[in-house]
């Protein structure tokens, strides 16, 4: 009996947006009378936190207090259209065209507070705690709220904005396959330590490090939650995952969770984050999208560990004990490859 | 439509059972057939029989009612070599429903109580007061049961092992229980059972003869571990296959027989 | 045919009409109006509807709801002291450890009840009492984190 | 468990002087997680709510010869039992939507049954398990047929015909090819070049999103004639309109609430809740919710799909990657959904993060008597990603170098030319790499950690299209035709070639996006600085300077005569810092070119998106596709 370690790297990049463009996303931004302001759209919050980061961005961008600002989503009524959740595109394509229509309104914003202050609108600028005042001269200044109330009540001005961001559709050439797949890329690399048990084949995650470019971190515990979890899901799908055990026979598909295997919180690996920000040119402050692209460096890696480990090529997913004994019995026993790196 | 009746004692509820009929114990196994609509019943029997939830020392043998969950196991110290057969099973939750009864009603790959119990030789004690060995209780898989009536072992003599993929709660690839009783300082009387390496719990009698005077020891369990699997043909399913199940028996059985870390 | 059930619900005296077979699950959703709880199998193999019967976690969807008569049940709904937030809430808020929140509810009350019999657990402890619950968002460790904390900020208060 | 910001890196491109933006700001939403209040869609009460569950095909492959439903219509508690006769327009495809192909999926199967556990019937009733006794009381007289459950045996010639819509069990690309073609330089002549050659085949398992909600739509009516819907969809607008265009209804009576949902990961994006909640809303004139269970989430539920995907690289013996070729099998089960799109996303993504010179893909999207496949987290992705790093660490053991240099030698830099024919730009493929070894203690040589992303890309022939050879294999139809299944870059096939050149697009997104004036961003306060990570000013020409320097004319890359002599090194490789550069990796010589010279202009007249149905969907697009 022996209990192999092993160490395997993998990196990848990402394609954030839907494939090919072509996929508009809508926002809409208003502010009540005592300068609140309502963003209100038709995207999906699944738990990766477009409410959270949408609201981010509009705060940011009206220059005003985030707990001023409330994302409304999802109702067909009153949401304009959008796209969906899906293909890492949510903060990407509605974040922009948050921070359109949040520019609109905050154009209305401070034209408001230039006719009360009588001052150019141009020469005025937000300090991000609700109030507007003139550069250079932090005394000449009117709240947010005053504004508003004066802008609703007394000049009949919307404070408003409507944004939308639209990615041209890209064609795709029959021949050679030339397209426009997507605007930019995240990226990321990672190194696992494993060690494979060469009786049972049983693979048990050590740790992960990784690096993960995420264009800007635009709220550092969401896309930390995604990278945690994220990376959670790529050990799961590599050592665990499947509908149909016996690919491609159907026979023996779990149909509850105690037969669809997953880690548990016993198995939770300690996870060495580091994260890059490359701004990528088209994207919202130039946040890339890290939710999707989080799990993929993890399968391959864990495969090259696993082989690294005890000389067995797991090229087919998931990486059960199964197979990585049948792997050693047919290499007639482990063939640890030495520790790459040292 | 569904119908449910509730009797006072488990002797009018065995009474009202018959092949429409489910009784429910914690709820864990009939439940989960009653929300997805199972058309092979129609009516779930239980009862409120405060008797079987009861832990009593009776002699040299515990009784422990079938109405004894999980988490009374855990919770008793008369029952402390359960205790990691008990802890076994489920969540916390599933826990403080599943009962002793319904370990013994439950169908592949579950029933990892009922692996340790059958290696301590429990017997079944039935609604009507007969008794008889939970391996012909097992093969047989009907009546509805009061209790169940096993000795407590000696010292370290009880052994008891679930092997899962998911940690800390997950199904069984398998799991394995022996009781190693000695006769002068060798093994004799040996009881080992396996779970999950058949349709239900089983004891594996090539391997008990092969312990039959042997130290336990590496040299003394070889003959025992090359008949790990004699007489079994361990099903497939979605958590490993037959052939798996078949190839680490002799690994953790000599782990479960030498104490060896899990994995 | 319908019968009566009468239990206690977050500490208020609740009488429902239940039909024949339902599970506890269903009765709080749709007959007491508390939507905490949430279905997630049916099969007792999530936790998302774990809920508390006398202190105990229990998958509610696996309880037959006429058995919760004369007993206490208690779920997420009544977990805060109206605006006051359990311990464990606000640490799930400050660790950030849910989200998309469909398994929290469920979480909460496991953890719950490993800390009203455990003040002080370890992480192997806390595995444990969440070990029925599941979560496909987090990978755990931020739940765990925050039990832990809630734990610590308890022992502080 | 916090990560750590490397602030230092591309600090020169980023400014991070902001009030909220990079602020960990509490969730929006969490209060009401944390104290169940939360709206997921199964959280709205409706009195006299009706259930719904559907008798489903036991079968992977079968005629329908009758259905037998009386006996169930007769049940207690049992309200109405849809067919697909019920349902004004039954077949569709999602991606119709974006009038991407044929409609070939009834929401109620009539006549024939493709997989286990198509639905064929949906029975409203009282309660859950009204319906589902009435399930069990409804007989379907089934006619087996051979079904064919493998990728590559469903494209052998005498293979089950699938799906109807799509005889030749492929999706149609152009209404030209059974695939998806990628082609890039000449793969064929640069393996005969190599050093070595590297192969390798790889399998993705299914795999369910499994959400802990499973998927569900409530359908109420509302007060003025329209539809409520609560739905768990994770695209409200492709619910909506493939809604309206399943029960022949207008959008304006259609009110969709969602947007709090427990989880999706792709599984929550097909929307067919939604319109059968809502037909049997207007068939019972009262609320009807369709759930699925646990069972369903995961047996009936559209999968993650498997895909099988084969790799061959030339390798030249210091580690230089010079062709690599692709041949990818999505597993699509019965019916589309989104599989057809997934196979042009993840040829998009080819060869990988890495400039390799000569590059072929033929990725098919195949039908199988299988539950439908459809998006799941990193779709198109995942599995060629797996594929493809696990074929980086073969390659690097080929050559005896070490893994992780091995990828940063042939990581894409800002300025090189991907194989889909535009520039890279914001590249960090190389800083990750850095930053993971050196958080990990993997020692890397001191040429590899000195690389970097934004220098030596984009020069000589690492910038430039090459001369590519293409062919005219795999025509629809072609195979079942032939008896001959498909044999990739076999050579044969009309070959053609097409010039070197440039780009013919390489503009942004962001220049030249539609956004009108009036809704532009502020730039300078989006916290971009110079260099090249700054974004080009909005709606002007695009600044070369941000995606990198221009390649070099195509006449400055040397062509040698002879097969045994190394071309000339180009500069740009001999800026690229790590590994040895052997005298021999660069570009291959181009083939003659054969008979039939595919025309120059294809390129930019021959651009269309797979098979195109103007004005299928009522809603949403019809008029976006030219």
């Amino acid at each position: 009996m022996a209990i192999h370690h092993g160490r395997g790297f993998a990196c990848i990049n990402y394609p954030i947006g839907m494939n090919l463009g072509g996929d508009p996303s809508q926002a809409l931004v208003h502010s009540t009378p005592d300068g609140k302001f309502k963003v209100t759209l038709s995207s999906i919050d699944l738990g990766q936190g477009i409410k959270s980061v949408g609201r981010q961005l509009a705060a940011e961008t009206l220059g005003v207090p985030v707990e001023d600002v409330f994302v409304d989503t999802a109702d067909s009524d009153t949401g304009p259209h959008d796209m969906g959740s899906f293909a890492s595109r949510g903060t990407h394509r509605m974040g922009n065209a948050i921070i359109r229509a949040a520019t609109e309104a905050r154009a209305q914003l401070l034209e408001a507070a230039a006719e009360e202050l009588e001052v150019d609108a141009s020469d005025l600028s937000t300090d991000g705690r609700g109030n507007i005042h003139v550069k250079g001269a932090p005394s000449r200044s009117i709240t947010v709220e005053a504004t508003a109330t004066a802008a609703q009540f007394n000049q009949g001005r919307t404070l408003a904005g409507r944004g939308i961001f639209l990615v041209p559709l890209s064609e795709v050439d029959s021949d050679t396959g030339e397209m426009t797949p997507v605007s930019s890329f995240a990226h990321a690399a990672l190194v696992i330590d494993l060690t494979v048990d060469d009786e049972t084949g049983a693979v048990e995650v050590q740790h992960i490090n990784s690096a993960y470019e995420v264009g800007r971190a635009l709220n550092p515990r969401l896309v930390e939650q995604q990278l945690i979890g994220g990376a959670w899901m790529g050990v799961s799908h590599a050592l665990y995952e499947t509908t149909e055990p016996l690919y491609p026979d159907r026979s023996h598909g779990p149909v509850d969770f105690n037969h669809y295997l997953q880690p548990g919180p016993g198995d939770s690996v300690p996870h060495h984050i580091s994260v890059l920000e490359r701004p990528a040119p088209d994207a919202p402050f130039g946040g890339k999208g890290p939710g999707e692209m989080c799990a993929n460096p993890v399968l391959p890696a864990i495969a090259n560990a696993v082989f690294n480990a005890v000389g067995v090529e797991c090229d087919s997913l998931p990486i059960t004990p199964e197979k990585v004994l049948r792997g050693i019995r047919a290499n007639g026993g482990a063939r640890p490859q030495g520790r790459p790196g040292a | 439509m569904l119908e449910v009746q509730t009797y006072p004692t488990i002797g009018e509820a065995a009474g009202a059972m018959d092949d429409q009929a489910r009784f429910l114990g914690g709820g864990t196994l009939i439940m989960n057939r009653v929300n997805y609509g199972d058309p092979r019943f129609n009516r779930i029997v239980r009862t409120t029989d405060a008797s079987l939830a009861e832990i009593r020392v009776e002699g040299e043998r515990l009784e422990v009612g079938a109405g004894v969950t999980m988490a009374a196991i855990l919770a008793s110290r008369d029952l402390d070599f359960l205790a990691p057969a008990a802890r076994a099973v489920g969540g916390p939750a599933i826990r403080n429903m599943a009962s002793v009864g319904g370990n013994l009603m439950a169908p592949h790959p579950y029933g990892d109580l009922a692996v340790a119990l059958l290696a301590l030789d429990a017997v079944v004690r039935m609604a009507s007061g007969e008794e008889l060995g939970l391996e012909d209780f097992l093969a047989r898989r009907n009546g509805v049961v009061r209790s169940l009536l096993v000795r407590r072992p000696r010292g370290d003599e009880f052994r008891f092992r679930k092997v899962s993929r998911v940690k800390p709660k997950g199904v069984s690839v398998m799991s394995m229980a022996a009781h190693l009783t000695r006769s002068a300082g060798r093994l004799s009387g040996v009881r080992v059972a396996y779970g999950a390496m058949a349709s239900t719990p089983v004891r594996v009698r090539a391997v008990e003869s092969a312990l039959e005077g042997v130290s336990l020891d590496h040299a003394g369990i070889a003959a025992a571990l090359s008949a790990a699997t004699e007489g079994l043909d361990p099903p497939d399913d979605p958590i490993a296959s037959g052939w798996y199940r078949r190839e680490v028996a002799p690994v953790h059985l000599r782990r479960l027989l030498l104490g060896e870390d899990a994995r | 045919m319908k019968s009566p059930v009468t239990f206690r619900l977050n500490g208020s005296e609740t009488a429902v009409f239940v039909d024949p077979g339902a599970n506890l699950l269903d009765v709080l959703r749709r007959g007491c109006g508390d939507l905490s709880p949430k279905y997630g199998c049916g099969q007792g193999g999530c936790g998302a509807c774990t809920v508390l019967i006398d202190g105990e976690p229990h998958v509610s969807c696996l309880v037959l709801a006429e058995t919760v008569a004369g007993r206490s049940v208690e779920t997420t709904g009544g977990l805060s002291n109206g605006p006051d937030l359990h311990p464990l809430q606000r640490a799930f808020i400050e660790g950030f450890a849910a989200q998309c929140g469909y398994c929290t509810p469920g979480m909460l009350m496991a953890a719950k009840a490993l800390l009203d019999r455990n003040p002080n657990p370890t992480r192997p402890e806390v595995e444990e009492a969440i070990s029925g619950n599941l979560c496909r968002c987090t990978g755990y460790e931020p739940i765990v984190d925050a039990i832990l904390e809630a734990a610590k900020q308890r022992g502080a208060a | 468990m916090h990560a750590e910001y490397r602030k230092d890196l591309f600090a020169d491109e980023r400014s991070d002087d902001f009030d909220v933006v990079g602020k960990p700001v509490i969730r929006q939403d969490i209060l009401g997680h944390v104290t169940g209040r939360s709206k997921f869609y199964d959280d709205h009460a409706f009195d006299g709510l009706l259930h719904m569950r559907c008798v489903r095909s036991p079968h992977h492959r079968a005629r329908i010869r009758s259905v037998d439903s009386s006996a169930a219509e007769r049940q207690d508690g049992v309200v109405r039992v849809l067919g697909g006769r019920d349902v004004p327009v039954n077949t569709n495809t999602l991606l119709s939507l974006i009038n991407f192909g044929r409609d070939d999926e009834p929401l109620l199967a009539t006549g024939k049954v493709g997989y286990v556990g198509q639905p064929i019937l949906a029975i409203v009733a009282t309660s859950v398990r009204a319906a589902q006794e009435a399930v069990d009381a409804v007989k379907v007289d089934y006619e087996e047929l051979p079904h064919v459950l493998d990728v590559e045996e469903a494209l052998k010639p005498e293979a089950p015909i699938v799906n109807d819509e799509y005889p030749n069990n492929t999706f149609d690309y152009f209404d030209t090819y059974d695939h998806q073609k990628l082609r890039f330089g000449d793969v064929e002549t640069a393996f005969s070049r190599a050093d070595h050659v590297v192969e390798g085949e790889y399998q993705m398992s299914p795999i369910e999103q499994a959400p802990i909600e499973t998927c569900g739509a409530i359908a109420a009516p509302e007060t003025s004639d329209r539809i409520t819907v609560h739905t768990s969809t994770q695209a409200l607008f492709f619910s909506v309109g493939v809604t309206a265009k399943q029960l022949d209804i207008s959008s304006a009576r259609l009110h969709f609430i969602g947007g709090t949902v427990g989880g999706g990961f792709g599984g929550k994006v097909d929307s067919h809740h939604e319109p059968l909640a809502a037909l049997a809303c207007l068939a019972t004139g009262k609320p009807v919710k369709y759930m699925w269970d646990r069972a369903e989430e995961m047996q009936v539920g559209g999968p993650r799909g498997g895909e099988r995907w084969r790799i061959k690289d030339g390798v030249m013996r210091d580690g230089r990657i010079i062709a690599r070729a692709f041949t990818g099998f999505f597993d699509a089960g019965a019916y589309t959904r989104l599989s057809s799109y997934a196979v042009q996303k993840s040829t998009g993504h080819l060869p990988g993060p890495y400039s390799i010179p000569n590059v072929a893909s033929n990725v098919y999207c195949v039908f199988t008597n299988r539950t439908p496949s459809t998006a799941m987290r990193g779709f198109g992705i995942t599995a060629v990603d797996f594929a493809i790093e696990r074929h980086m660490d073969k390659v690097a053991r080929v050559v005896g170098m070490d893994p992780i240099e091995l990828r940063i030698l042939n990581a894409y830099r800002d300025g090189d030319m991907k194989a889909h024919r535009r520039e890279a730009k914001n590249c960090a493929l190389i800083e990750s790499c850095q930053a993971v070894a050196h958080k990990a203690g993997w020692r890397l040589s001191a040429d590899a950690a000195r690389a970097s992303s934004k220098t030596g890309g984009g020069e000589g022939a690492s910038g430039v299209i090459p001369e590519t050879v293409t062919d005219d294999e795999g025509r629809i139809g072609e195979r079942r035709r032939s008896g001959l299944a498909p044999e990739p870059f076999s050579g044969q096939g009309t070959r053609g070639l097409l010039p070197e050149g440039h780009s013919s697009n390489n503009s942004s997104a962001f220049g030249n996006a539609p956004q009108r004036e009036d809704m532009e961003a502020e730039i300078e306060r989006l916290g971009f600085k110079g260099g090249p990570g700054a974004p080009p000013t909005p709606r002007g020409p695009v600044d070369e300077a941000a995606s990198g320097a221009r390649p070099t004319v195509p006449g400055e890359t040397s062509r040698p005569a002879g097969a045994g002599g190394g071309p000339t090194l180009p500069a740009a490789y001999a800026q690229r810092p790590a590994g040895t550069v052997d005298q021999s990796i660069a570009q291959p010589p181009a083939q003659e070119p054969a008979a039939a010279e595919v025309e120059s202009d294809s390129a930019t007249t021959h651009f269309q998106r797979g098979v195109r149905r103007p004005g299928v969907s009522r809603f949403i697009s019809g008029s976006r596709r030219r």
